[in-house]
């Protein structure tokens, strides 16, 4: 493609890929294939590293404000380069093994986590024109390669032989095969209405705009409300984060399956949990915040990637949000929660969705049957469900002493 | 309805941070080396003793070695040798003085016991804010040329506490000299020695 | 609640054969404890507890004290009648006599049901070496459990019934009783130069003056 | 140790394994938690035996602080041991120091001025704030809530440390109660800056509540965990709000009616169940009638001494006898008992702590729970190192 090619109001969103086939048209065609795929490589790798760099600034800075207080603002202005100094710190660190632990397993883990964590980003579409591998089925790709990431922890802490961090591991098979669940049983009804299993197709199903204001994506539908906010939770305890932070649960298990690691190994860990929850949020905003599209008509001269980075930005802010209120959740009711109230919640949706997807064609007064209809099977299920979570448990009235 | 409560938590972490941004309150940080806290003038921390003059401190230390600090100090960190000889104090009075007055202040826990103690308000409490040394034993071991501050630095930082002391001392010189006065006074009336001696002694 | 010589003849009443004596406090707080014989402590402490006018069932705090042995000088004048007919002398003797140690338990009850208090029960042990033992009073107030733990610890009384009698404060290798009053610290001082005299004399005994060096 | 240090991991070669095996359940785990653990709150240690993560043993061991205060107390005179009492229970220093000298008040017959016991009481209903404030951040940072719950307490008790430094000169090391009154008067600024205090208080605790008194996890986490019956309570010598989340209406300051407490009108919240959430919320009630207790004290704080004039500094010797006093401390009956000989030094020197004795019945609140309740459950009996060990 050359640049004449181009229209001229484009030339934002198709910067990357120029960029990209400039620099592989340097190479004999015979090798242009590869370095297109080591590029797009590095460039996840160089993206979602600083992300990740600045995600942990961004939350101890939001963490701190908060709970007023300023955060990091020593190194660098307003600590910018704090991610840089602890990455040297980390770095520099004595990497210390427990002599009775498993060397080759205790190695491993880490390198295993980063790995896997990393697979996701391969088949999420970060704007119009960029998806590193198209794949018919990669949604299903995407939730097989995180999954794997749970041998990884459970590798860690069985290696480590430590108490605690072997009753970490523990806790993190359960909760991350029990949220396994009511993720992808979030994420159904949004191919059956897609019809398909790839992510591009799924993010073109939602273009559009009603009015050329209202976007058509399906968090604004009752069914995909319900399931991105399943989604979402279920993603929080995927990702190991507040409140379902339990194989890490610092007040309990000190620091759970990373007890025994340190240094740059530790490093790793962090930047897997932060990549995981990158490619989840980004899943998220592809499945129901219709991805790299832009929320009304005028703003599409917007390149689509800018909407993509914000609203993966918008999500990741979310759970910082939510980390720095609530309190941690106790194993059984951790995994209570998934199985008598997400999952239920989930398969109810999926008949939501099946109606919603039935009733199509419905226009005028019957648009507002349906609303009400969906509005109904979303609620009504989450009420109901909910008391029966919540039984027993309520806020008390405290009598006094009489003298 | 479940979920309620979480809504409120977060509604509240959201308050406070977009508070912490307009409302000093919900901010409270000191940015400490730049911005040096305000210590009340109660603060305290370690002890030092009190001379009259600045030039000479070593002549005009109010401390008698009477040692009744040393003797109520808790964990037992002041250590006084007595001179031999006596020194005239900012009153004209002969007094002995401490030749060795030491502080441990590794040891010291800033109680102020000892100034409470003190009958001579020769003994009060600095207000040293900052402490760090590059050793661990010896510049711990406060001496007495360490110690002794002029009564100006303890008007500066305690201000109120030692006018009032100082209102104290003169009074207590003003009666003393009085007594003295009267005792000259009775005795030039009566010049008879009189058959026991005189009951009042020095004032202390 | 009654007065202490009230509880002791209702005790005695109740109990007969069992040891109890009023030992009066002359301080203005005027609390007065009663001393038990260690036999029938156990029975006494369940019937304070029990007993409808008293109802003690909180017991507040129990402690130890260590009363060493001491030597009392007691004086003595008798009037010797003189064996040669003149008035009769007053002879003053002086005996030394070794008052016996003992270890004694101190109990502070009080009732949370009637809201009075506190009755203070004191326990003795017969000496302070080998008849060190005494019945627990865990068993009537569990609150004995840590407490009596802690003075079996720190003075070394034996609780007879208590369900785990370990060291509680210091560690299990531990082998003197730190408070009694006659105990000594074991040399693990760490020298540091402080200027107080007591400090220095200990890191003169810990650190004795070096041997002189062998002549060659 | 009741048993022996267990591992279900394979051992290293010539070492014994545990025969703790019951076809069932599998082997026992026997974790150590603490010394150094971050929610043992100082150096405490739990040897828990868990069958998966379900306690079945819990044995706590501490001293690791000990330094036999006690002792200390019978080597140095009577004034001398109040800097210490500071260091029992760092949290609470004032009352802390009104225990003592109500001890030694009683020993030596003296009589506290009307002001000085006014002035006891807004210290200790002041510090009671401080306490009950960090404990339920802390409590809240067991349950997992990174910190913020922790800051916002923290926040208000800078406020509270403040004032006390400006009184005594320092902050939690405040010394400042003296046999027979108080040390220094305090100026009419530093009464404005208590009513300032307590005006807003309020306002901050309903913000707190508002945070996560009414959340699902926190209601969920603590409602049910770690009952405590109130015959156990009482017999186990449990004082404090852990006495009355279990139902007790047992407050000194009612029961004793020490200081001024008497002219003062109050409650005593109680709780019904005696778990976590009821040990959480009493503390929370009581911070709102310690409010009323300061608006009341600063109202009526009458003028005069603040000193016993037969109160003496120098060469205190008490007549012999002994006297036990307590007072209502935030984490319970804190009492001193002292026996005197006449000499300057107590003979005795007790101190009856309350932490430590709530710590009896810490198993038999954790047994059949996990070691997650584990953790609020020793955050809700609200332990202080310094006083546990002494």
């Amino acid at each position: 493609m050359t640049p004449a090619a181009v229209p001229p109001d484009r030339w934002l969103e198709l910067a990357p890929l120029q960029l990209r086939d400039w620099v592989t048209g340097f190479l004999p065609a015979s090798l242009q294939w590869l370095a297109t795929g080591l590029i797009t490589i590095v460039a996840i790798l160089a993206v979602f590293g600083l992300l990740f760099a600045y995600l942990t600034l961004a939350e101890r800075k939001i963490l701190g404000r908060i709970q007023n207080r300023p955060g990091p603002n020593r190194t660098g202005w307003f600590g910018l380069l704090q991610p840089f100094a602890d990455g040297v710190k980390a770095l520099t660190k004595e990497d210390v093994v427990p002599r009775q632990a498993d060397p080759v397993l205790h190695y491993l883990a880490p390198v295993v986590l980063v790995a896997l964590s990393l697979l996701g980003f391969a088949v999420i579409p970060f704007g119009r024109h960029l998806v590193a591998v198209e794949l018919d089925a990669a949604v299903l790709y995407f939730f097989a390669a995180g999954a794997a990431t749970e041998l990884a922890i459970f590798m860690a802490g069985w290696a480590s032989r430590n108490k605690y961090a072997l009753l970490a591991a523990m806790r993190a098979l359960a909760q991350l095969i029990s949220y396994e669940l009511p993720l992808l049983l979030a994420f159904v009804p949004v191919v059956m209405l897609a019809g398909t299993l790839s992510t591009t197709a799924i993010v073109a199903a939602q273009g559009g705009w009603t009015l050329g204001v209202l976007p058509h994506w399906f968090v604004l539908t009752p069914w995909g409300f319900a399931g991105f906010v399943i989604f979402m939770i279920a993603a929080l305890a995927e990702s190991n984060r507040s409140p379902f932070d339990l194989p890490e649960a610092e007040s309990e298990l000190i620091a759970g399956h990373l007890t025994e690691y340190s240094g740059f190994k530790y490093a790793l860990f962090f930047m897997a949990e932060y990549f995981g929850m990158c490619a989840l949020c980004g899943m998220a905003v592809t499945l129901f915040l219709g991805g790299w599209q832009a929320p009304c008509a005028a703003l599409e001269c917007i390149p689509s990637y800018a909407w993509f980075g914000a609203k993966l930005l918008t999500l990741l802010l979310g759970f910082i949000w939510i980390r720095a209120t609530l309190p941690r959740l106790r194993m059984d009711q951790l995994t209570r929660l998934a199985w008598k109230f997400l999952v239920p919640l989930a398969l109810i949706n999926l008949g939501t969705a099946a109606f919603w997807s039935l009733t199509a064609g419905w226009t005028g007064g019957l648009q507002l049957v349906r609303w009400a209809v969906a509005l109904a099977l979303v609620a009504g299920p989450f009420v109901l469900l909910g008391r029966r979570l919540s039984r027993g448990v309520a806020p008390r009235v405290y009598r006094y002493a009489s003298s | 309805m479940l979920g309620t409560g979480l809504l409120q938590g977060l509604a509240v972490t959201a308050k406070n941070l977009v508070g912490s941004f307009h409302d000093p309150a919900r901010l409270p940080t000191l940015e400490y080396p730049e911005v040096q806290p305000q210590l009340p003038e109660a603060y305290r921390n370690f002890p030092f003793l009190v001379s009259e003059s600045a030039e000479d401190p070593m002549g005009t230390l109010r401390c008698v070695a009477c040692q009744i600090c040393e003797k109520e100090c808790p964990p037992q960190c002041i250590y006084i040798e007595k001179s031999k000889d006596k020194k005239p104090d900012a009153a004209g009075k002969q007094q002995i003085f401490p030749a060795v007055f030491v502080i441990d202040t590794s040891v010291c826990m800033s109680c102020q016991i000892c100034v409470e103690v003190c009958p001579f308000e020769s003994i009060k409490m600095d207000q040293v804010f900052a402490i760090a040394t590059t050793e661990r034993f010896g510049s711990l071991l406060l001496t007495r040329e360490q110690l002794a501050k002029p009564n100006s630095y303890y008007h500066q930082i305690h201000p109120t506490e030692a006018a009032e002391v100082d209102r104290r001392l003169a009074a207590d010189r003003q009666a003393a000299e009085d007594k003295a006065k009267a005792a000259a006074a009775a005795k030039s009336a009566a010049p008879t020695p009189p058959a026991k001696p005189a009951t009042g002694g020095p004032a202390a | 609640m009654e007065t202490v010589e009230q509880i002791r003849d209702r005790l005695l009443a109740r109990f007969p054969g069992a040891t109890v004596e009023v030992r009066s406090n002359p301080s203005p707080s005027g609390q007065h404890s009663l001393l038990l014989g260690a036999a029938t402590a156990r029975e006494i402490a369940q019937f304070l507890r029990d007993d409808p006018a008293l109802r003690l069932d909180q017991c507040s705090n129990v402690t130890g004290v260590d009363w060493p042995e001491k030597e009392v000088v007691e004086t003595t004048k008798t009037t010797v009648p003189d064996p040669a007919g003149g008035p009769a002398k007053v002879v003053e003797q002086k005996s030394r006599r070794l008052e016996p140690g003992c270890l004694e338990v101190v109990y502070h009850l009080y009732s949370i049901a009637l809201r009075h208090g506190p009755l203070v029960l004191r326990l003795r042990t017969g000496n302070r070496t080998d008849q060190v033992t005494l019945p627990s009073l865990t068993p009537v107030w569990r609150a004995c459990e840590f407490q009596e733990r802690e003075v079996f610890d720190l003075f070394g009384v034996r609780f007879e019934g208590h369900p785990d009698l370990r060291r509680i404060l210091m560690w299990d290798g531990f082998q003197d009783h730190p408070m009694r009053r006659d105990y000594v610290e074991p040399d693990d001082y760490e020298w540091e130069p402080t200027p107080h005299g007591a400090v220095l004399a200990k890191a003169k005994r810990h650190y004795p003056a070096p041997a002189p060096a062998a002549k060659p | 140790m009741s048993a022996p240090d267990s591992s279900f991991l394979a051992p290293p070669a010539g070492s014994q394994v545990r025969a703790v095996h019951d076809e069932f359940h599998g082997d026992l785990l026997e974790v150590s938690m603490g010394p150094h653990h971050p929610s043992t709150h100082g150096v405490f240690r739990m040897i828990v035996t868990l069958d998966g993560e379900t306690i079945v043993k819990l044995k706590p061991v501490f001293g690791y602080l000990h330094r036999n205060h006690e002792k200390l107390g019978e080597n140095t005179s009577y004034l001398a041991s109040m800097p210490y009492t500071d260091r029992l229970d760092y949290l609470n220093s004032m009352t802390n120091n009104w225990a003592y000298a109500l001890a030694v008040e009683r020993l030596a017959g003296l009589a506290v001025p009307a002001r000085a016991e006014y002035l006891r009481v807004i210290l200790a209903e002041l510090t009671r704030l401080l306490n009950h404030s960090c404990l339920a951040g802390f409590l809240l940072q067991d349950c997992g809530c990174s910190g913020t719950p922790l800051m916002y307490a923290f926040r208000e008790r800078e406020k509270i440390l403040d004032l006390f430094e400006s009184l005594s000169g320092s902050r939690m090391m405040c010394n400042f109660q003296r046999f027979g009154g108080c040390r220094v008067d305090p100026s009419a600024d530093w009464l404005a800056g208590v009513q300032q205090l307590t005006d807003g208080y309020g306002a901050f605790l309903d913000e707190f509540e508002a945070l996560l008194t009414g959340n699902e996890i926190f209601m969920a986490r603590t409602q049910g965990v770690g009952r405590l019956a109130a015959p156990l309570a009482i017999s186990a010598g449990v004082t404090g709000p852990v006495l009355r989340a279990s139902g007790v209406a047992h407050d000194l300051r009612k029961v004793d009616g020490y200081g001024a407490y008497p002219q003062f009108d109050f409650r005593v919240p109680l709780g019904d169940h005696g778990d976590t959430y009821d040990r959480y919320m009493v503390r929370i009630l009581e911070m709102r009638e310690s409010i009323q207790i300061l608006r009341q004290a600063l109202a009526r704080l009458p003028d005069g001494p603040i000193m016993d004039p037969k109160a003496k500094l120098r060469g205190f010797r008490p007549k012999a006898g002994e006297a036990y006093g307590r007072i209502e401390g935030p984490k319970g009956e804190i009492g001193f008992y002292l026996i005197s000989d006449g000499s300057p030094n107590p003979y005795r020197y007790r101190v009856r702590p309350p932490s430590f004795i709530n710590l009896t019945i810490l198993e038999d609140l954790c047994l059949g729970h996990t070691v997650a309740d584990a953790v609020i459950i020793l955050g809700s009996v609200d332990i202080v190192l310094g006083e546990v060990d002494r």
